[in-house]
């Protein structure tokens, strides 16, 4: 497997998806083993290191993603806190192999990203921090391609609450 | 000269403020004479049932969440896997290792410690003084020849929290003995709660009465009822838990007050006339706050 | 030490929710302490989750998900009873694993 | 309505004494303002009401101080006792104002 590191999340991922991404490859071993392959998935730490969005879905996965209603992005209007900001995801697409989510307000856009493999549910919740006021990206890799929901939540910051 | 102007001016505009806010809540009756706390418990919860008449009764005790849907959620999102589950754990771990003499917490309260918490503070007749349980878990430990906590948080935080969580659902039970001693506590709490102070010139009342459900800068505010059954809470903007002694410090602090001692004589009195007037409402510590 | 990791997954029908909440600072680098200093960035890069030897969820975090981290998922195939490792290895090269029973 | 008066009159005079013009000053003239501010802020200490700001102004105070700075730190000790009146002011308001909050 020679290729790119920011290339290799993406292609770990159509690995993952079956038969179809390895005749691609024409790997059978790797198809044969693919809980190894994502253990030993490499941290993609070129994606967390860009700061916008855009170049870190594109570091992450090189392509762009297009806007899709049948992701579901379910983040508050108004986060409680920034710390600490629920988020998750589900989508009706088939095929999913992985989730991400970015924070556009964030230093670096890139949060988290999680890889769906057969078997598992295409619905990830987790917490993230902003930083401010910005749009959140969740985006769903499914069948080699990558969809996309956005929200804006606000984020104000800590005064005489609670 | 010219920087001195603003930081006078702040506490000038708070207090003309204050003289208007005056007006608007000197239609209240006159104050009676001698304390009658159950009257005030009456009133007071009648004040917030009436004042928000979609929140049921019990609910008061989850603050701002009862306040706010869009808040809600965020909360029982995070209930569902709750920020306070290793101060829980770590308390419950502490609560059970005995002191270097061999006793326990146990051996200091009613019933092994175990669903107390809604019988404090209560009023400690002989010492004729507030006890409170983060008072009575020092005392504790000093009984025992072992050094007391750090009020704030950590340790303590994390066996109040394992105290509350034992007393989930049960309802505040405060009493107050008739004893003009323990009467002058209560009133005493009952002043320092609605006396303003601090150059912002706020009151506890100001925003937990006043205020409720409102947002001041960021935060939906806390209605004053029930606002201890939570405690301690985890609370986002601490990244990590703090007990009703840290609650109260930074309350004082917002309002740029000088805050008193954890535990001084107006914080306890403070907690027992705060937890009389939520009686009946239940315990719901540990909490979650933003 | 009690573990850094709490799991709770339990299985219902054929599909298994999963939820776990882990002890880790999560901190982000670009936080001061009192005395004005960068607090180091130190956060949790991978989190893997196991059945039967076979991976169901791996997490790739950066320094933006929150201290404490907290995360849900489900997954088809598994049983009461059956074991679910989760481990986690962090940019300072710590780590900590579990085995939790499906509930 | 008195109590809307006093304040208002009490603001006034704030702003008067915030507004009054600086001079030259010197050490003497620093230490005779800081110890009125710290009598001020003593006293706000007996009715347990001090302010955070103040403590910082005086601080701040002190720091211009032993920077050598006396037209500064006189300066800002002077609006440090003013804080401090203000905050005593709001104690003694309080005494009996506080009933008026209260819910019956």
């Amino acid at each position: 497997m020679s290729i790119s590191i920011e290339g290799f999340s993406a292609t770990r991922r159509l690995v993952l998806q079956g038969a179809g991404a390895v005749a691609l490859f024409g790997f059978g071993a790797l198809a044969a083993r693919p809980a190894l392959a994502a253990a030993n998935d490499p941290y993609p730490e070129a994606a967390f290191k860009q700061k916008a969005d855009r170049d870190a879905i594109q570091a992450l996965y090189g392509r762009t993603a297009d806007a899709s209603d049948k992701v579901k992005l379910d983040a508050p209007e108004i986060a409680e806190n920034g710390a600490v900001v629920p988020i998750s995801v589900t989508t009706t697409l088939e095929n999913v192999t992985s989730i991400s989510f970015f924070v556009s307000g964030n230093p670096n856009a890139l949060a988290a990203s999680y890889a769906i493999p057969e078997g598992t549910l295409p619905a990830v919740s987790n917490r993230l921090k902003m930083q401010q006021t910005s749009n959140v990206i969740a985006i769903v890799e499914a069948g080699g391609k990558l969809y996309s929901a956005t929200k804006e939540v606000k984020v104000t910051v800590g005064g005489c609450g609670g | 000269m010219r920087f001195v102007l603003a930081p006078v001016l702040a506490p000038v505009l708070a207090l003309i403020s204050a003289a208007l806010a005056a007006g608007v809540i000197a239609q209240a009756a006159p104050a009676p004479d001698k304390p009658d706390p159950a009257a005030d418990a009456k009133a007071f919860r009648n004040y917030f049932v009436t004042k928000f008449p979609g929140v049921k009764l019990e609910d008061f005790v989850n603050g701002p969440y009862s306040m706010n849907e869009d808040m809600r959620k965020q909360w029982v999102e995070k209930e569902e896997f709750p920020p306070y589950d290793f101060a829980l754990d770590a308390g419950k771990e502490m609560f059970a290792k005995p002191f270097k003499n061999g006793k326990t917490y146990a051996d200091c309260f009613e019933n092994g410690g175990i669903g107390v918490r809604q019988n404090f503070p209560y009023f400690d007749a002989q010492k004729g003084e507030v006890v409170t349980l983060e008072l009575a878990i020092n005392r504790c430990r000093e009984a025992n020849g072992e050094a007391p906590l750090s009020y704030v948080k950590d340790d303590m935080a994390s066996l109040t929290a394992y105290m509350a969580y034992t007393s989930r659902g049960k309802p505040l039970d405060i009493k107050i003995p008739d004893d003009p001693r323990a009467l002058a506590a209560y009133e005493n709490g009952k002043r320092y709660f609605y006396t303003r102070r601090g150059q912002l010139n706020f009151s506890c009342a100001s925003c937990h009465v006043l205020s409720p459900g409102q947002r001041l800068r960021a935060e939906i505010l806390a209605p004053a009822l029930g606002i201890l059954n939570a405690m301690p809470i985890y609370r986002s903007e601490w990244a990590g838990m703090g007990t009703i002694s840290r609650r109260f410090i930074t309350c004082n602090s917002q309002t740029r007050a000088v805050p008193e001692e954890a535990q001084s004589e107006d914080y306890r009195d403070l907690e027992y006339y705060l937890s009389y007037v939520s009686n009946g409402l239940p315990v719901s510590g540990p909490g979650a706050r933003p | 030490m009690a573990s850094t990791i709490r799991v709770r997954a339990i299985a219902n029908g054929d599909t298994t929710e999963v939820q776990a909440l882990i002890q880790h600072p999560m901190d982000s680098g670009f936080v001061k302490d009192a005395q004005g200093a960068v607090i180091p960035a130190h956060f949790i890069q991978q989190l893997t989750f196991e059945h039967n030897g076979k991976t169901v969820f791996t997490a790739d975090w950066g320094p933006a998900v929150a201290k404490d981290p907290y995360v849900k998922f489900g997954f088809k195939g598994a049983s009461k009873g059956d074991e679910l490792k989760v481990s986690w290895v962090d940019n300072k090269g710590a780590s900590d694993s579990i085995t939790a029973t499906i509930q | 309505m008195s109590a809307t008066m006093r304040r208002l009159v009490f603001a006034a005079s704030l702003l008067i004494a915030a507004a009054a013009p600086a001079r030259a000053a010197s050490e003497a003239d620093f230490k005779t303002a800081y110890a009125a501010a710290e009598a001020a802020e003593k006293e706000a200490g007996s009715l347990r009401n001090q302010w955070i700001t103040t403590e910082t102004t005086l601080k701040a105070a002190r720091k211009q101080a032993d920077a050598g700075d006396f037209d500064a730190a006189t300066a800002t000790a002077k609006e440090a006792e003013a804080l401090a009146k203000a905050s005593i002011f709001q104690a003694t308001s309080e005494k009996d104002r506080w009933k008026d909050a209260e819910i019956h």
